[in-house]
């Protein structure tokens, strides 16, 4: 079993280096994440939201915009799994009314 | 040389604190340890999305008016950032019900440590 | 919380801070616009000035300030704040959540969805204190499992 | 007259009798009432399609696509209708036996025992008439699944073992049915039955026919009794008496080897067959089997047993014949297909008459009991005495067939195990014989005749025998349609 | 109008109704079963409305907050998340009826974050179906877990220990998921699915989209419960309360093979997925062994639940084995297994929740054919469903596995097509001994006579769901080829 | 991005990271985590991640940590590896 799960690790390890050795340079501008335009020529996400945040919504703090409007449903969704957490708790843990009965 | 350790190094970290993580949830006995090595995962994930959002020489997500807009390469990238915003959320409120977890089995079982469990259930 | 930790000291620190914590989660949820915040660091924040006195104070105090059933209403004001407010630009004809067709008169598109990423900033930091102080206190209480 | 309705009300007759049969379980006159009255329907439909069948025409019906371009179609063709007839008719009388013999055993859950009994008898009828593959593999497997409450009827432990060795063999021979159909479908694009089968024009490497015909083989090989995969039937034997003359004489075993007739003559077809020497394998299986099997019968005292080796025999005396590809053996083997059904039938109902009058299995105490039981055991000297090949009985007239089939294929071997396995009959059926009518019986003063509802279906039963025997065209023109359905076969489908 | 805004309100029916279940359940807590069964019943009409759309129409894409793609997020409703969503919903919705009686006795005075958790997670399901952007997933696919863990959580003593399993390995999995989709996003530049896979063919050289595709399917084959991943299936099953058993069981891993399929055949495409190495091959493999070790541990238990729990993995199997086929027949084949096993395995589940609230436990040992008395149409069922699952025609089970085996010859692909038989023996192994048990009597026990038990059927809200189920077994059974025409359409390639 | 600064937040969140998973007493474990949460947050605002590292503070070594103390004092102290 311990032979096991060491395995798993290096495994692990072993397909994080690999994918690490071929990751684009971090920090470089020309990665495709931050480059002009992608290499099917549809827009960047990261550089509309640079560009266009502040003129779509007056909001200067670009997380805040991309957050809150571009990728709302997102934001939403990371309300509701805050919301199961707390009815999570009620639902494990909360005493029942009816047992004492 | 330099240049792909300057490149690479912040991932190898991120490799580093992950395989702890790994390690933490593979090979620990305590649920408690076990859950530590959870949460050290998934920030580790985080750091990942934080270090590749940045540039060189860039300046942080908030508009600044001296600052052009329309040079990208002056900005960090908003978007992972939001992204892990959204992860840490989902990592806590996932921490939330593993500690939920945790108190009912000790109220069951008045033990953590799994190989005991796995004793008293059976 | 065990009675060990009620030491009047810590609670008395925990009374002086928690008032201004709770300002200054208002103040990063209505000023994530121009400063990192919003509505989850707030309403971490909020949480945190409620738990403060929580943990300091024990649960008799803690009744004198957000009573442990109304926090599950407040969670579901939370989140219908933010799903209502999609509702109502997806009843204005825009899609869901499309804050520039919120039906708010006299007010241009990039303000209105100024206005929108306010309110569901808003409904955020409810949810989260509601929920954090919910899940605090139902792991104090523990489980009572027959 | 639109006959086309005709093959699925023959299907679905005895499936809906089973509602009004579960739902008198409570009034026994009734529910057997029902019984007779779905029997007596089905085998007047059944006719009904004769006719035509005697023509050469076939009767189709396309019902709803069971998948892309694969219907779930009924084909009452000759070769359908003969079977059908046979087994429609044989169910009237195996009814009445049934009812005198679960009466007379006592049996329990006799409303499960004649519910599945029809199902069984719907899905006979919709092998005999299924136009393809996918049809065919429908009622195959509904067939096991209606059968296996039969054979663990009386639920001791050794039906409930027999229950579970008969699903472990049926259901991976159904298995490698859908196999074996779906590489079929995948190289020839259809599973339509064809006389003169679908392998038309398409090319196959000889590795890949042998494996989809040993596929095949082991598919309905099994039903068939062909050893060494007849493991089951003797097994099976731990059913009530008159489910063993279903399954042995008629319904399930006949299935099988009508599969095989479907798989040589309607999938692969006669030509195939030859060019790729498939039907050696055939042969030898078939010849082996026919020798072992009626060896083994020799060491069976009970007498059940003994009838189900018998039965694992005859059924390949059929195989050996469809696998001469010889017009005149295939017909043999179509012959004897009925010859087969009408004796073992008998045998198995006189099996069943003694067990339920005389409570007695074993061969060894069968002494002198043709004094009480004579016509009875006039029935059964008749049965076997056909089964040896005697004439005028209908078995011999089927086996001159077969022989004349191998001797036109210029084949001596399949004669030679003939005559053999004609004399091993004799051995092993006239020590039964010997010992009812001579042997001094003990004990017997007290009984009597089996009750009427038993022996007048014996009796019929044998009578047929002798009369197909002697008149092989006597009531459905049997001999005429075995010798239309065997030419189908052999001229690529114009008769 | 109505029908563009149709993703959107499958998915808001759950989080209205999430919500609407507090606000009256803290009123009146028996209020929560018929708010959910509406809500469920709300969301089917949707997608059953919304397939015969997209049928008709064509595919709907749905652009939240109104930013269009790559900007935005979106939903893709399709012919393949049309399908799935109208699976899961309807089978949703009659669990939810069905769990009236169940979670009354079962976790009394709970109902409300029950159902209300119910709710999210298919919020959950259906998000993850139908979003068309990879963070997105993770996130509804996290909302998924949490409540799954949850609802895992309330049952028998030990379910909380089950579903902390499930949490670490499940939350594990989905963090795999993450960095896969960051080392996707690194390369690529984008999120969204349709974009990506407009990129990939010129970038798959790269090490790592090699490495984010192994650690995607990983961490959602741990959510599939694919053969090495499948250790937190049996405990969360069998532990848990009847009645999250039976909503999970059908919709969970079935999610996540669409997800797999989403993965493997729309973002990658199957050319990309095997250029390196043969990846769906493997996938195969591992599904095939699935199938096998499932149906092996389902023979060796006796309580019912853990048996249906093992043949849940192996069928999740057949479907993974299907998608790895990557021809029209096994695709078609593995879509109408998702089919018939949500079917099946609702129904089977519904049946064992039946019998623990009736008798009080559901340990096959202790049947006896007192239960075809007692329970004759809960029994009736159980053997459609049983004769099912085994593939016998003209039941559906038997479809799906003629169209995988159509798939594995055309693929000629023999290991596979050996593998769905052998199993297929194993479960007529398995069922026909719980049939065995219940409808004869029991000659090791020296019984001779039958038990003279009194008729005591279950209530009409579990027994018409379950009745539903089993006789839409049969309807499948003989409407299986539309149905396959429609899924051939869906086929990508 | 200053890479000096990075490196030894990272040698010391590597450090914190092992001492959380290695030592027996669970409340120190638990504040070696909140350090962790911390570290983590100082290097989120070193990358310029305002954001992410304000937040991380707040959840990862504030609420977290109360959460962790909560279950650390209703189950038990002591951890055998």
């Amino acid at each position: 079993m311990k032979a096991l799960k060491i395995l798993i690790l290096v495994l692990f390890a072993g397909i994080l280096i690999y994918a690490s050795s071929d990751l684009p340079f971090r920090g470089d501008p020309d990665n495709l994440m931050h480059a002009e335009e992608s290499i099917t020529g549809t827009t960047v996400k990261g550089n509309y939201f640079i560009q266009n945040a502040y003129r779509d919504t007056r909001t200067p703090n670009m997380v805040t915009v991309v957050l809150g409007d571009y990728r709302s449903i997102d934001t939403f969704g990371e309300q509701v799994v805050i919301y199961t957490a707390g009815l999570i708790t009620l639902l494990v843990l909360r005493r029942s009314r009816r047992r004492g009965k | 040389m330099l240049d792909f350790f300057f490149g690479h190094y912040a991932y190898w970290f991120v490799i580093i604190l992950l395989c702890i993580g790994a390690y933490g949830i593979l090979f620990k006995k305590n649920l408690i340890k076990k859950t530590i090595g959870l949460a050290i995962l998934q920030i580790s994930v985080v750091l990942y999305f934080v270090s590749i959002a940045s540039k060189w020489d860039a300046t942080v997500t908030v508009m600044d008016p001296d600052i052009p807009l329309d040079q990208v390469a002056n900005y960090l990238n908003p978007l992972p950032h939001t992204l892990m915003l959204t992860a840490i959320v989902v990592g806590v409120a996932t921490l939330g019900v593993a500690f939920t977890l945790l108190i009912a089995i000790y109220n069951r079982y008045e033990t953590l440590d799994e190989e005991e469990l796995i004793d008293k259930i059976q | 919380m065990r009675d060990q930790f009620q030491s009047p000291i810590v609670l008395l620190g925990a009374r002086l801070l928690s008032p201004y914590i709770m300002v200054f989660g208002w103040y990063v949820i209505i000023h994530g616009h121009y400063s990192p915040g919003g509505g989850f660091q707030g309403g971490a924040l909020l949480a945190a000035s409620l738990l403060l006195i929580r943990v300091a104070g024990g649960s008799k105090l803690a009744e004198l300030q957000i009573q442990e059933f109304a926090t599950t209403p407040l969670a579901v004001i939370g989140v219908v704040i933010y799903f209502a407010t999609g509702l109502v630009a997806m009843a204005a004809g825009g899609y869901f959540l499309d804050y520039e067709a919120l039906p708010i008169p006299g007010v241009e598109p990039d303000w209105l969805r100024y206005i929108g990423i306010l309110i569901i900033e808003v409904g955020i930091g409810l949810a989260v204190m509601a929920i954090l102080v919910m899940i605090y206190d139902n792991m104090v209480r523990g489980e009572d499992y027959a | 007259m639109d006959l086309s309705l005709v093959p699925l009300l023959a299907v679905l007759v005895s499936l809906i009798a089973v509602v009004p049969i579960l739902l008198s379980s409570t009034k026994p006159n009734l529910r057997e009432f029902w019984t007779i009255l779905a029997a007596a329907i089905k085998f007047g439909l059944v006719l009904l399609l004769l006719p035509g069948a005697l023509e050469g025409e076939s009767v189709e019906l396309h019902l709803v696509d069971l998948a892309p371009g694969l219907p779930l179609a009924l084909k009452a063709d000759p070769l359908g209708v003969f079977f059908a007839v046979i087994a429609s008719g044989l169910w009237i009388f195996t009814s009445f036996y049934s009812i005198g013999y679960v009466r007379g055993a006592g049996e329990h859950k006799q409303t499960r025992y004649f519910a599945s009994f029809a199902v069984c008898l719907s899905a006979t009828i919709g092998i005999a008439f299924s136009a393809n593959l996918l049809t065919f593999i429908l009622f195959y497997e509904m067939l096991t699944v209606a059968t296996y409450p039969l054979v663990i009827h009386n639920e001791k432990k050794e039906a409930v073992d027999a229950g579970r060795k008969y699903l472990a063999f049926t259901l991976t021979a159904g298995l490698l049915l859908v196999a074996a159909s779906a590489m079929v479908y995948h190289y020839t694009g259809t599973i339509d039955f064809t006389p003169g089968g679908v392998f038309d024009g398409v090319e196959l490497p000889h590795t890949a026919m042998l494996v989809l015909f040993i596929m095949f083989l082991g598919a309905v090989g099994v039903k068939a009794g062909i050893m060494p995969i007849h493991g089951w039937l003797p097994a099976a034997m731990a059913a009530p008496t008159p489910v063993s003359a279903l399954l042995h004489a008629v319904a399930v075993v006949k299935s099988g080897v009508f599969a095989v007739l479907r798989v040589v003559g309607y999938v692969f077809g006669t030509d195939v067959m030859g060019d790729y020497n498939l039907n050696d394998i055939l042969i030898i299986l078939a010849g082996t089997t026919i020798i072992l099997a009626s060896l083994i019968a020799f060491n069976q005292d009970n007498l059940k047993r003994r009838l189900a080796y018998s039965t694992v025999g005859h059924l390949s005396y059929i195989v050996l014949g469809i696998a001469l590809l010889t017009p005149i053996g295939m017909t043999g083997g179509i012959m004897h297909i009925a010859a087969h059904a009408t004796m073992k039938i008998t045998l198995f109902f006189c099996a069943g008459a003694i067990y339920v009058n005389l409570h007695r299995t074993e061969i060894s105490n069968l002494n002198g009991i043709a004094k009480v039981m004579p016509w009875t055991m006039g029935s059964f000297a008749i049965g076997s005495m056909g089964l040896a090949g005697i004439p005028p009985i209908n078995g011999f007239f089927s086996k001159w067939n077969l022989a004349l089939g191998s001797l036109e294929g210029d084949m001596i071997i399949p004669v030679i195990v003939l005559v053999v396995s004609g004399l091993l009959n004799v051995g092993y059926f006239f020590p039964i014989l010997y010992r009812a009518y001579f042997k001094p019986g003990e004990g017997l003063k007290k009984y009597g005749e089996a009750s009427p509802l038993m022996v007048v279906p014996i009796v019929i039963t044998a009578a047929l025998s002798v009369l197909f025997g002697l008149f092989p065209n006597l009531f459905f023109n049997f001999f005429d349609l075995a010798v239309d359905i065997s030419s189908t076969l052999f001229n690529n489908g114009s008769p | 109008m109505i029908e563009s805004h149709l993703p959107a309100y499958i998915a808001l029916t759950f989080v209205l109704f999430s919500v609407l279940i507090p606000a009256f359940g803290l009123w009146r807590s028996e209020l929560s079963h018929p708010i959910a069964v509406l809500g469920g019943g709300i969301a089917a009409g949707f997608s059953l409305f919304g397939f015969i759309d997209v049928i008709n129409d064509g595919s709907i894409r749905y652009f939240f907050g109104g930013w269009e793609p790559p900007v935005g997020i979106e939903f893709v409703y399709d012919g393949l998340s049309a399908f799935f969503v109208l699976v899961i919903n309807v089978v949703a919705f009659f669990v939810l009826i069905h769990s009236h009686h169940i979670s009354k006795r079962e976790f009394p005075g709970k109902e409300m974050p029950y159902y209300s958790l119910a709710m999210l997670m298919m919020l959950g399901f259906n998000g993850m179906i139908m979003t068309g952007d990879l963070f997105n997933l993770y996130v509804f696919l996290e909302i998924a877990s949490l409540a799954g863990y949850a609802l895992i959580a309330i049952g028998d003593r030990p379910a909380p220990y089950a579903a902390f399993r499930y949490l670490i390995i499940g939350t594990a999995g989905g963090t795999l998921y993450l960095l896969g989709v960051g080392f996707m996003y690194t390369v690529t530049g984008t999120l969204n699915i349709i974009d990506m896979a407009a990129m990939l063919p010129m970038l798959y050289e790269s090490n790592a989209v090699f490495a984010a595709l192994i650690l995607m399917i990983v961490g959602i084959g741990v959510k599939a419960a694919l053969f090495p991943m499948h250790g937190w299936l049996p405990d969360s099953y069998t532990y848990a309360s009847s009645s999250s058993t039976a909503l999970i069981a059908p919709i969970g891993t079935k999610v996540a093979a669409y997800i797999l399929f989403r993965i493997i055949l729309w973002l990658f495409g199957i050319e990309i997925t095997d250029a390196v190495a043969p990846i769906s091959y493997f996938v195969g493999v591992l599904a095939c062994i699935g199938i096998l070790y499932g149906s092996i541990m389902a023979i060796a238990q006796s309580e019912m639940k853990r048996m249906l729990a093992y043949s849940s993995i192996s069928q999740i199997g057949y479907i993974i084995m299907g998608l790895s086929l990557a021809n029209p027949w096994g695709f078609a084949g593995a879509l109408l297994h998702v089919l018939n096993h949500a079917i099946m395995k609702a129904c089977l589940f519904m049946i064992s929740g039946q019998l623990r609230l009736k008798e009080g436990h559901s340990d096959i040992s202790r049947f006896d054919d007192g239960y075809r008395k007692k329970y004759p149409w809960t029994m009736a069922y159980f053997t459609i469903a049983a004769i099912s699952m085994i593939g016998l025609p003209p039941l559906a089970g038997f479809f799906s596995k003629w169209y995988l085996a159509l798939g594995t010859i055309d693929n000629s692909n023999w290991l596979f097509l050996a593998v769905i038989l052998i199993s297929s023996l194993l479960n007529a192994v398995y069922f026909f001994r719980v049939l065995e048990k219940v409808y004869m009597m029991d000659p090791s026990k020296g019984q001779k006579e039958p038990t003279d038990a009194k008729r005591d059927e279950a209530s009409a809200s579990m027994l018409w769901p379950t009745g539903i189920l089993a006789v839409s077994l049969i309807v499948i059974g003989f409407a299986n080829a539309v149905i396959v025409g429609v899924l051939l359409d869906i086929f990508p390639m | 991005m200053i890479w000096e600064l990075e490196l030894i937040i990272y040698l010391f969140l590597a450090l914190s990271a092992i001492v959380a998973l290695e030592v027996k007493d669970l409340l120190v474990a638990v504040v070696m985590m909140t350090i962790f949460s911390f570290l983590m947050a100082l290097l989120f605002v070193a990358m310029g991640a305002i954001d992410v590292g304000f937040t991380e503070a707040v959840i990862g070594a504030g609420v977290t940590g109360i959460l962790f103390v909560v279950v650390v004092f209703q189950t038990s102290r002591k951890s055998n590896d």
